[in-house]
């Protein structure tokens, strides 16, 4: 039997006031991608809160996507601006870790841009299928083998 | 040191302050010191790389409550005190803040305030052995890393001495401390002992003046200060605010610029 | 009591013999700069350059964290999978010093006070201790003022103490004779009763029979407040301690299945007692302070016939503002 | 008392939730099957002992068992949503599974009571805890003296075992007194309005041959006691039960620990006298 292509688990925190919308036009436009995506809507990106990053990995999420409005276009004025400020330096933090950032993908997709969603989506599977599952995080997860853990 | 004694005495002898937290020598390095009077100050000792930072005793209400309180401060204990007014966690004429500056100058702050054109000079930098430490691990690919420090996590008992040390860790119920949601496992485990690191320098990033304290107490010797360090870097690179300088902008998450400049949204 | 001696070069074939009898060795190893207990595949591994490792052996018998049971939901019922004593490994725990040992006994007495705790039981059962002397102290030590040594045989089921050429083992118990059964054409008698001259003198600075009487009427006593001062109430104390055994009981749900969890809890954190209406019976940190204190020198003594404190001072060792026990147990000996 | 010798002691026994009761705004009693008739065979407890009642997948919560021990076949628990778990229980429908370990701790030696006149007084929602002691004498009532309650909540609707409040107005047997905090009374109200130790102050209280349990917040207990002892009554014949943060409920966990005493093993029934003696930590 022919090995099955790995098909990675890809967790999109999206902004409900563009990126949500964008990915509903790439639907009603009957435009085609990847099917690997969750989507979890939130208000705005200034929502998205670092730890969701993380639980995102921690559940078994190989990829994440976040995206939201672009700058100037955020629905309370400025939730866009300080989500990027926070990215900037989680990302950093992320990275000093040993957090394999090529996993999470930062966008701005608007509601118009139903391609750019679909894109974005096609391109982020594509990255995380070569960089296969995520098996450092999985395996961080598996502590309690013998039921207990001590370090 | 004698001048900064014989203030003490002063004041201690004029009725202006009832303790002096200051250091004292203890097993083998320097303890946190309750001075009560005149004629227990010439126990005091002082140096400005002086660990753990007394700053933290400031926002202990059962510490300081009813006290008129002096507090000798390093340079780290100084900015935390800056930062600790902007914050609104002391007042304006609260505290006696004396300092010995590296030149043996001493130098007494009348208000928090007044402590940031000193501080403006002086950069907040980390030590050679910690530059080393950063510079091997950002020579190193990113499995490396992730294996470096699961090495170091796993260290972790979760005994939250590094936010105890922690001059700007005062919420009264941490994060760590709810359970609804729990976000992070209170219990010791390979994934939850670097969130709760994730999420302590995250709290503190733009507003931690990058004293070491943190990894100065870990027991385990894990060097968690690093990754604070790892911050101000990045936000000295990203935002060009200066580690440790007076914190005249607000804590840099709490504030944005729309021209901020990234290269990986796309 | 068995006293017999073994040479320094025969030690290495003895190890791996226990090695392979066991399924795992638990003993001392250098990580960076620190020295902590873990599990180990060869002798060459096993750190000798310390005074003490920074936590305790307690791990091994009270994990950091341990699954009490596992469940898991169908619908509106709830299957529950029970801790299994099977799954517990056979081991030896090598080189933990006496204060290490001692410490078994308060953790025995609570772990079986009334209720007998099966978790802790197996692993106690299926853990051999073969303890080392200390031939070294430093400034921190003071089992000797709490009743113990830095040669006392209390807890340990084999006691080696090394000569320049070769060790001195005390097999105290069945359990060590069957240690020593793996190799026992290595060992010979040992008469010459000198282990005393490769032992670190230890002086002892309090008499704990006096302190402990004197602590059952301090609890109203002003020195908590003043010893307490600078503790920033972190659990570096108590989760470093060999003999603290308090702790919390967690869920760790994972959809509809999840676990119930056993974690070290500590005393000296104010959300400790808190309870949901808000009242804390412990909302300060010098009552925090006086119970852990009491509950070593005064509580368990008069419950468990038994002392909360080995003097291996690693407490001392950890505390970020060095809070001294030795010295704060001797400055309450002193007062009148 | 153990009867649980080498069995893992945190495994809880599964329980059927048979019956689900609103008491107040926020309160609510459980009613608890066995689901294994095994452990309901083996299970037994006295008045005033007190079990870990879990949430699984969210925790456990400790509370005094409120069915009488007179009544087999099942347990009750009475609590109020506060915390994590609570509000998990809270959830709860008739037919779903929880966990149940227990009975743990003393109880009150209602054996040494025969005879004696029995006043219970309970503050808000610390009448649970006693409702098993009122109902397992009531149940029983001919082997004591004259039973009177006094009950008091911060509002009417507050208080809690509304039905049984008023089976117990109703009977001769039995001496009811209700009252509610100045300013929680509504207009069709017929109790008293006062604090609970002022009311015990005033009523007509006979301290002879008289046994008084009380159970409330420690404010209401702190200031019960000195009332009781000027209306006559000596310390060893004043009961409370104490409600402190546990986790193991077995002696272990030290989270109840109150100077050499541990709630969960010498409690949580203590008399004046013991209390006397503990020091000032709970």
């Amino acid at each position: 039997m022919e090995k099955k292509e790995f098909e990675p688990k890809i967790i999109a925190f999206v902004c409900n006031w563009c990126t949500y919308a964008g990915a509903d036009l790439t639907g009603t436009s009957r435009m085609k991608y990847a099917s690997n995506v969750r989507v979890v809507r939130f208000p705005c990106t200034g929502r998205i809160d670092f730890m969701l990053l993380l639980k995102a990995f921690a559940e078994g999420a190989d990829g994440i996507i976040v995206s939201g409005c672009h700058p100037n276009d955020c629905h309370y004025t400025a939730g866009n601006f300080h989500a990027r400020r926070r990215w900037m330096v989680l990302r950093g933090l992320m990275d000093f870790l040993g957090i394999d950032i090529r996993r999470i993908r930062f966008s701005w997709v608007s509601a118009g841009e139903g391609a750019k969603w679909a894109q974005l989506v096609n391109e982020h599977v594509e990255t995380v299928r070569e960089l296969g599952p995520y098996e450092n995080y999985k395996k961080a997860a598996e502590y309690l083998k013998e039921g207990m853990y001590n370090g | 040191m004698d001048k900064l004694k014989a203030k003490l005495i002063e004041l201690f002898q004029s009725g202006e302050i009832t303790l002096a937290i200051g250091y004292k020598q203890g097993t083998r390095g320097p303890r946190p010191f309750f001075c009560r009077s005149a004629s227990d100050v010439e126990q005091m000792i002082f140096s400005n790389d002086y660990q753990p930072n007394l700053a933290v005793y400031l926002t202990k209400k059962e510490v300081v409550k009813d006290e008129k309180v002096a507090i000798v401060c390093t340079i780290s204990a100084l900015r935390s005190i800056a930062y600790l007014a902007r914050e609104n966690q002391i007042g304006q004429s609260q505290y006696k803040i004396i300092h010995l500056s590296p030149n043996d100058e001493l130098m007494i702050f009348r208000s928090p305030w007044d402590i940031d054109p000193y501080i403006e000079e002086i950069p907040s930098t980390p030590s050679e052995d910690d530059r080393r430490v950063i510079e091997m691990l950002d020579a190193m690919t990113s499995e490396e890393r992730w294996a470096w420090w699961a090495a170091q996590f796993s260290k972790c008992i979760k005994c939250y001495a590094c936010r105890a040390a922690c001059p700007m860790c005062y919420c009264t119920r941490c994060i760590v401390d709810n359970n609804r949601p729990q976000w992070i496992d209170p219990w010791a485990s390979p994934l939850s002992n670097m969130e709760w690191q994730i999420n302590r320098v995250m709290h503190l990033a733009g507003r931690c003046v990058g004293c070491g304290a943190c990894g100065a107490a870990c027991p385990e010797g894990i060097p968690v200060h690093l990754l604070n360090r790892k911050i101000l870097d990045n936000i000295e690179e990203n935002f060009g605010i200066t580690a440790g300088l007076a914190p005249r902008e607000g804590a840099v998450l709490n504030t944005f610029k729309p021209d901020d400049k990234e290269n990986f949204i796309k | 009591m068995d006293t017999l001696y073994i040479k320094k070069s025969d030690i290495p074939s003895w190890w791996n013999a226990i090695k392979a009898a066991h399924d795992h060795v638990v003993a001392p190893v250098r990580k960076d700069k620190v020295v902590e207990f873990a599990r180990v595949e060869s002798y060459e591994q096993v750190a000798t350059d310390y005074i003490q490792t920074t936590r305790s052996a307690k791990e091994v018998l009270f994990p950091r964290t341990e699954r009490l049971f596992s469940y898991k939901k169908n619908g509106r019922d709830i299957e529950v999978q029970d801790f299994d004593p099977e799954s517990v490994p056979s081991q030896v725990l090598w080189h933990v010093r006496p204060c290490d040992a001692a410490s078994l006994f308060p953790l025995d007495a609570v772990f079986n006070w009334d209720y007998k705790d099966v978790m802790y039981n197996t692993r106690r059962e299926r853990t051999a201790i073969v303890a080392t002397s200390c031939a070294t102290a430093d400034e921190y030590c003071f089992c000797t003022s709490v009743g113990g040594g830095a040669g006392d045989t209390r807890g340990s089921d084999i006691l080696l103490t090394y000569t320049a050429d070769g060790a001195i083992a005390e097999v105290m118990t069945e359990k060590g004779k069957s240690l020593v059964a793996l190799s026992q054409n290595l060992f010979t008698e040992y008469t010459a009763g000198d282990k005393d001259k490769y032992v670190a003198d230890v002086p002892r600075v309090f008499d704990v029979e006096k302190l402990k009487e004197k602590m059952h009427g301090m609890f109203d006593s002003q020195v908590w407040k003043e010893q307490s001062e600078r503790c920033l109430g972190c659990g570096a104390c108590a989760y470093v301690c060999p003999t603290c055994s308090c702790f919390d009981i967690q869920e760790n749900p994972k959809g509809s299945c999840g676990e119930r969890l056993r974690c070290w809890d500590s005393c000296g954190f104010a959300q400790f007692t808190l309870h949901t209406s808000g009242h804390n019976p412990r909302s300060t940190q010098a009552s925090r302070w006086r119970q852990r204190l009491m509950h070593k020198f005064s509580y368990i003594p008069q419950r468990q016939d038994s002392l909360g404190c080995t003097g291996c001072g690693r407490c001392s060792r950890a505390c970020p503002v060095d809070m001294n026990i030795k010295e704060h147990l001797s400055s309450i000996d002193k007062i009148q | 008392m153990c009867n649980c010798k080498d069995k893992n002691i945190y495994l809880p026994y599964m329980m059927q939730v048979e019956k689900v009761t609103v008491e107040a705004p926020g309160v609510k009693t459980l009613r608890l099957k066995f689901k294994n008739e095994e452990d309901e065979k083996s299970f037994s407890f006295r008045a005033g002992q007190f079990a870990e009642y879990s949430a699984i997948g969210d925790g456990e919560c400790t509370f005094c068992i409120a069915s009488p021990s007179t009544r087999k076949g099942y347990v009750e628990c009475t609590f109020r949503q506060a915390g994590r778990v609570t509000s998990s229980l809270s959830k709860l429908e008739e037919g779903d599974t929880m966990g149940f370990r227990g009975p743990f701790g003393n109880y009150f030696p209602m054996e040494e009571w025969k005879g004696k006149n029995l006043l219970f007084i309970a503050g808000g929602i610390a009448l649970p805890p006693m409702r098993s002691v009122i109902w397992t004498a009531l149940d029983e009532r001919e082997k004591y003296g004259d039973v009177t309650i006094v009950y008091g909540a911060k509002t009417v609707a507050d208080l809690v075992y509304k039905n049984e409040l008023k089976e117990w107005e109703d009977r001769e047997d039995v001496t009811l007194i209700t009252t509610v905090d100045p300013g929680g009374e509504t207009p069709e109200w017929k109790g008293k309005v006062g604090f609970v130790p002022t009311v015990v102050g005033e009523s007509p209280i006979n301290a002879e041959n008289t046994i008084a349990i009380v159970c409330g917040p420690p404010v209401m207990i702190k200031f019960t006691f000195p009332v009781l002892e000027k209306l006559g009554f000596a310390k060893e014949n004043i009961y409370t039960t104490l409600e402190n943060r546990m986790k193991c409920g077995v002696g272990k966990c030290g989270r109840c620990n109150v100077g050499k005493m541990y709630v969960c093993k010498d409690g949580p029934v203590f008399t004046a006298v013991d209390l006397a003696e503990l020091p000032d930590d709970f």
